[in-house]
């Protein structure tokens, strides 16, 4: 584990310096990355569609942030005449605010700027914050759309915080700690490739994590609460200039942020062959090249899905989160319970020594029996979740159905 | 299938209190006229109905012969008879051919009323506001009988022949009032 | 499915709704794969051009590539001089200003200086480009093919006055035209020629090649030989405008730079000017050698269709009014059927 | 007693989807649907007096501007009312390419349709930006043949503007090698795609009924389980001499006029197959040279004339008095009838299956406001 260096010239002088530096830092790599992250998404966007996308400003286009947010910058601001003044200038703040503290503890690679014990409540924390911002915006904005909006992304919001921590839960049981730090080290086994992704507890854990990020990030195909071609642009209608800017660049960073976030939890962070080897400086550099790379493939799968699916109906996106999601990521922490039971339990549980052998990393039968256990009960589930929600249309009469009786 | 005119005798058998037998000598006089220039004439062959008559016609011609597809409502003002025209084409699922129906009103307020066909087609919703937009026909029954192109302070009916085709009086271009 | 109606049967297939099919998520996957895959054809740079292809990019660089524009292509009228003598084919017939549908064609007809009488020549001809809905009945009907219309499609300007075009605006040399739409012009040019030559005869004077420097200052500012597309990409040709057609209402400034910049280019460009016509003509030959009978697989594969599913159960969300308008329609027609 | 507040939002008329300068003034219960009202004439040019002013050619290109997706289906309805009108024979090579002009358009009118139907719903535009792609390459051979890719204002009575050549044909032919890929690429990345499925499925139910009687046309009703289509009806043209089916649905929901519209594609693809084949025997030229086309003045006397645009039943009525132009000029558009059935079929549905619905009966503004 690599901290931020120190300059060790007086405790207190380095603290403040090393924090303004963190700080400087974050606010631009986080602004940067965003920038890039719009280039990017249009570009990909453009060739799934057999376009070009930007290619002007810069070279291959790569530019094209900058002039938009000199655009944005330079335009004038505009609050609605019967709109919550206060409010409607705040909800930007809020948003962007929830996003940035996010990053004082999401990992870069194998660096972090601050290694808090229990980042991962602390990102969850502080994100939710969002709703607030979001609600204040649909709401100061005076605007039916915007409150629409408003209040589909607060109603969305909450609903999917439940399945995301609970999907989080697995990974805090295997790895035994509540910070990012420690998740990230604890994936470094196997030569690198001990990431958590690759057991049937992970996998489901990151597929349903994968989801509901998409949800809490608005991509499509639940970007319901700036449905453009519903709601205008939701709670964002009544903003532009830097105002909207705002918004975007949280919304980005947001995104940003929750693809950091899986490739920490799920993929090994910076963990990849040869990160251990090559020493703290150059497998530093490396462990950032693997981070990256995790990362943006996570962010290419949401722009490739946003680039084929359509958007879900509100209630179908409800329904979704608590009658698919849930009940699916409940399963998944019994199961990881039973995983960890069955890799881990020594004189805890006799049996499984005698059965298994002592519990260690290199004891492949524990391994494979946990396996085998835990994708039998997932699959299970998914098929016994699936089986209960699949719609039966041949099994209603015509009479139930005109009633409304299909519920 | 009814051929055209066919109707026309099915109802003057049938219904013969629907038939508008006013503008017969209309139609016969502009035949002779035919070389005139710019003189409409009037057709005969399809059923003319009174206006209060043509909702019991519509369903007879439904339910009997199956003309259950109301396709077009025109309206056409003939300044000369003084009168406008309300064509309803009915068509069969399966047959090519429409068959027209046809009422003839004045074009005074008081004359120009047309049952209206949306309870039975909702279809004929919007062509029967666009015919009131237009040339003025008021079509009792109607749920909902308000312009639909023109903004709703517009007086007057643009399609009209006498509606003036120059200046424009809400501007008061040319001061013609 | 047949289905036989008192005109005889029709053919009907129902559409497959894909109601037995268990859907577990492998329809998204099937369309990320497409996509996917769409995706990498283009990230590496293949180009979209033939009519028959359906991946790689296919947008157009515009400004640099500029697609071959049809030679029927119409976009605003112009009016047609000979090059040599500078006579002005339009002998002011007023047919073009009859047909005109948003009747933004103004003729005055030109008089005989002495005694008075109309003379087959245009004294002023004015086109509200502004108006024009550009739909070709003029350059149809013109008996002297005097109005043709133009390919320049760059015509914006913010001086809108200009866009009443007067007859020194509107004024092309033919191997202009010629240059733009040459197979077109090849079959008229004799006719138009003679007439333009009978003509010239009862023009006296100066009247008919008197609206403007035409004759030193655009013919040979037009040369179209010189700006004839040079040959770019495959399917697209640069094609360059002649100058001095650039906005009737540029700053002389502006035209200027623009000018120089054009030189500029044209001396970038260099390679053998290939004519218009031989550009199209190549394109012609080289299409009518991949034409192939077209495939019908996917036809007889989508014509086969299931029985499917429950029939017409209408929506659980129905209004009540809506229902009940149903339900007495159904009523009615079971007891139609009854009968 | 917990009471909701019933919330009033106009939807248009500048509003990302809905089609054009149209509003829809919408009463929501939450995201419930309550009532609807269509609100419409933004865009209205009184078109049909313009009818009644221009001369009888004079009128054709303003009959592009109707439903400028198909101007030459449009055109050609026009010409057909005014030829039936005036007696005028049109040669069969004329009609072969007219018959293969509305088939491309339905073509490109339905890829379009279909991308925009799939961008109401959120699908981020690329099904509709490959359709576009389509359209495009449609539309180069549109100006190829008659100048202009959009406003074409090629049919003229008794026949076409300008007569099609080997060119032409022969890239009508390779476009047509890749229209199946087309067809099979769009199927697979949304047809059975889940989000799709419970988008569309049992939503905006329209029962032939209730179809009928809200006189809707074309691919309304035949997603509604009608089959009827003017082409099978009253063969114009030379329709009757094709072999091809009329795709219908079962429900009468969004899917299904999604399906017909796919079918659609297809069936057209099997016409303008047939149509190439035949046309070299076709006799006649592009267009019968016996007419006076700037000063037709057709007998004393009316006619209708319909084609089944790709948006339903396109027709024109015109009154003669024997003069120059027409006494009465009346387009019966079919978005404009379609659109009657809207609020019925939203009623009760979520705010979001509006603009599906509305995207699903495809409208064009200019010709529902004419």
């Amino acid at each position: 584990m690599t901290y931020w260096p120190v300059i060790a010239v007086d405790a207190w002088i380095g603290l403040v310096l090393v924090s303004i530096i963190k700080v400087t830092l974050i606010l631009v790599g986080g602004s940067l990355g965003m920038m890039f992250l719009t280039w990017y998404e249009r570009r990909a966007i453009a060739y799934m569609q057999d376009r070009r996308g930007p290619n002007r400003v810069g070279p291959q286009g790569l530019l094209q942030p900058v002039s938009e947010a000199i655009k944005t910058m330079t335009k004038e601001d505009i609050t609605p005449l019967d709109a919550d003044r206060v409010v409607h200038f705040l909800a930007p703040v809020v948003m962007l605010g929830a996003t940035v503290l996010a990053f004082a503890v999401i990992p870069w690679g194998n660096l972090f700027p601050s290694s808090l014990r229990v980042g991962v409540l602390f990102i969850f924390a502080v994100t939710g914050l969002h709703t607030v911002g979001m609600l204040m915006a649909g709401w100061g904005s005076n605007n039916k759309f915007a409150l629409l909006g408003g209040m589909r992304g607060v109603a969305q919001m909450v609903s999917y915080e439940i399945p995301l921590l609970m999907a989080l839960l697995p990974i805090i049981l295997l790895s035994g700690s509540l910070s990012l730090t420690d998740i990230v080290t604890r994936q470094g086994d196997w030569y690198g490739f001990g990431w958590y992704v690759f057991s049937p507890v992970g996998l489901t854990a990151f597929i349903t994590f994968f989801i509901a990020a998409l949800a809490e990030g608005e991509r499509t195909p639940f970007d319901i609460p700036e449905a453009d071609s519903e709601i205008v642009a939701g709670y964002l209608t009544e903003y532009g200039g830097m105002k909207f800017a705002v918004f975007y660049l949280s919304n980005y960073m947001t995104n940003l942020a929750l693809c950091f976030i899986m490739a920490s939890l799920f993929l090994g962070g910076g963990n990849g062959p040869g990160v251990t080897a090559l020493g703290t400086v150059l497998g530093g550099l490396l462990s950032l090249v693997y981070f990256f790379i995790k990362a943006l493939a996570l962010f290419f799968l949401m722009v490739l899905i946003r680039g084929t699916v359509p958007r879900l109906r509100v209630d179908q996106l409800m329904g979704f989160a608590w009658k698919f999601l849930l009940p699916i990521v409940l399963v998944n922490v019994f199961s990881t319970a039973i995983w960890v039971a069955i890799t881990r339990w020594g004189p805890q549980a006799q049996i499984f020594t005698d059965w298994f052998g002592e519990p260690a990393s290199d004891n492949y039968l524990r391994y494979g029996v946990a396996i085998v256990v835990t994708l039998i009960i997932n699959l299970l589930a998914v098929y016994a979740v699936m089986r209960i929600n699949r719609r039966q249309p041949s099994d209603l009469t015509e009479e139930e159905i005109a009633l409304g009786l299909a519920g | 299938m009814l051929t055209k005119g066919e109707l026309r005798s099915i109802l003057s058998t049938e219904m013969p209190a629907a038939l508008d037998q006013r503008w017969a000598e209309h139609a016969a006089t502009a035949e002779e006229g035919h070389g005139e220039e710019n003189k409409p004439v009037l057709q005969q062959d399809d059923a003319v109905v009174n206006a209060e008559h043509l909702p019991a016609v519509a369903h007879f011609l439904r339910d009997t012969f199956g003309y259950e597809y109301l396709s077009n409502i025109t309206a056409v003002d003939y300044l000369d008879f003084d009168m406008i025209e309300v064509v309803y084409q009915f068509y069969h699922i399966d047959e090519p051919a429409d068959v027209r129906v046809r009422v003839r009103v004045g074009r005074n307020p008081e004359a120009c009323v047309i049952p209206s066909l949306t309870p039975t087609w909702p279809g004929a919703n919007l062509q029967e506001r666009e015919a009131y937009d237009m040339y003025g026909i008021d079509f009792p029954g109607h749920p909902n009988l308000a312009r639909v192109y023109m903004w709703d302070e517009f007086t007057g009916f643009p399609l009209r022949k006498d509606f003036p085709k120059t200046g424009d009086k809400y501007t008061h271009v040319t001061g013609a009032e | 499915m047949t289905l036989s109606t008192r005109k005889g049967t029709v053919n009907i297939v129902e559409v497959n709704r894909h109601d037995n099919n268990i859907h577990a998520g492998q329809g998204t996957l099937k369309g990320l794969d497409i996509v996917f895959r769409k995706f990498r054809k283009a990230l590496f740079g293949k180009a979209n051009t033939e009519r028959d292809d359906t991946e790689g990019q296919f947008n157009v660089q515009y400004p640099e590539e500029r697609l071959v524009l049809a030679e029927a292509y119409r976009n605003m009228p112009i009016l047609l001089y000979d090059d040599a003598t500078g006579q002005e084919l339009c002998t002011s017939c007023f047919q073009c200003e009859r047909v005109c549908p948003p009747q933004v064609i103004h003729i005055t007809q030109a008089k005989h200086p002495e005694t008075g009488k109309p003379v087959p020549a245009a004294a002023e001809f004015v086109l509200e480009y502004d108006t024009c809905m550009s739909c070709g009945y003029c350059a149809e009907v013109c008996p002297f093919d005097a109005i043709k219309m133009d390919h320049d499609f760059e015509l914006s300007t913010a001086d809108h006055p200009a866009l009443d075009v007067h007859y020194t605006h509107l004024l092309r040399p033919v191997s202009y035209y010629e240059a733009i739409a040459p197979t077109m012009w090849a079959e008229v040019r004799d006719a138009a020629l003679k007439k333009l030559q009978n003509n010239i005869k009862r023009r006296p004077g100066n009247i008919g090649v008197d609206h403007g420097q035409k004759i030193a200052g655009k013919s040979s500012a037009a040369a179209p030989k010189a700006a004839t597309p040079a040959a770019g990409a495959a399917g697209r040709k640069q094609y360059t405008g002649p100058i001095a057609k650039v906005g009737t209402s540029m700053s002389e400034d502006k035209l200027a730079r623009l000018m120089a910049i054009r030189e500029a280019n044209t001396g970038k460009r260099g390679g053998p000017p290939e004519s218009g016509a031989h550009a199209i003509e190549a394109d012609v030959a080289t299409n009518a050698a991949g034409q192939v009978a077209p495939s019908d697989q996917a036809t007889s594969g989508s014509a086969a269709s299931k029985a499917t599913g429950p029939v017409a159960a209408p929506g659980k969300n129905m209004s009540e009014d809506k229902l009940a308008r149903l339900m007495a329609i159904r009523e009615a027609n079971k007891a139609k059927q009854g009968e | 007693m917990l009471k909701t507040e019933e919330l009033q939002v106009n939807i248009g008329p500048q509003h990302p989807s809905t089609h054009g300068v149209f509003r829809m003034l919408v009463t929501v219960d939450g995201e419930t649907l309550v009532d609807l009202k269509p609100v419409f004439g933004y865009l209205h040019r009184n078109h049909e007096q313009l009818g009644e002013v221009n001369s009888y050619l004079q009128n054709m290109p303003f009959t592009d501007r109707l439903d400028y997706f198909n101007s030459m289906v449009n055109n050609h309805a026009y010409a057909r009312a005014v030829e039936q009108l005036a007696g005028i024979e049109v040669p069969e090579r004329a009609q072969y390419i007219r018959v293969i002009m509305d088939e491309l358009s339905r073509i490109l009118n339905h890829a379009s349709a279909l991308g925009f139907l799939l961008g109401d719903m959120g699908a981020w535009q690329t099904s509709l930006l490959w359709g576009l792609r389509e359209r495009e390459k449609i539309l180069d051979l549109f100006e190829y043949v008659s100048g202009a890719r959009m406003m074409c204002n090629y049919s003229r009575f008794g026949g076409v503007a300008r007569d099609i050549d080997d060119y032409f044909i022969s890239e009508v032919k390779k476009l047509m090698q890749g229209l199946p890929r087309y067809f099979d690429e769009f199927e697979r990345l949304l047809v059975e795609n889940e989000i799709l499925l419970v988008r569309a499925k049992g939503v905006g139910v329209l029962p032939k009924e209730l179809a009928l009687s809200y006189s809707v046309t074309g691919p309304l009703l035949r997603g509604s389980g009608v089959p009827y289509d003017v082409r099978k009806a009253e063969p114009y043209a030379v329709y009757d001499r094709f072999d091809f089916d009329i795709p219908v649905g079962t429900v009468g929901d969004v899917y299904d006029r999604f399906l017909v519209r796919v079918e659609e594609m297809r069936q057209s693809y099997r016409i303008l197959e047939q149509a190439l084949q035949q046309m070299p025997e076709a006799e006649g030229g592009h267009i019968n040279p016996k007419v006076k086309q700037q000063s037709l003045k057709p007998p004393v006397g009316e006619s209708y004339a319909r084609v089944e645009s790709p948006k339903g039943e396109l027709g024109f009525y015109l009154v003669s008095d024997g003069s120059g132009s027409a006494y009465r000029y009346k387009v019966r558009a079919p978005s404009f009838i379609n659109l009657s059935a809207l609020a019925d079929m939203c009623k009760g549905y979520k705010i979001a299956d509006v603009v599906v619905i509305l995207g699903s009966i495809d409208i064009v503004m200019g010709e529902v406001d004419r």
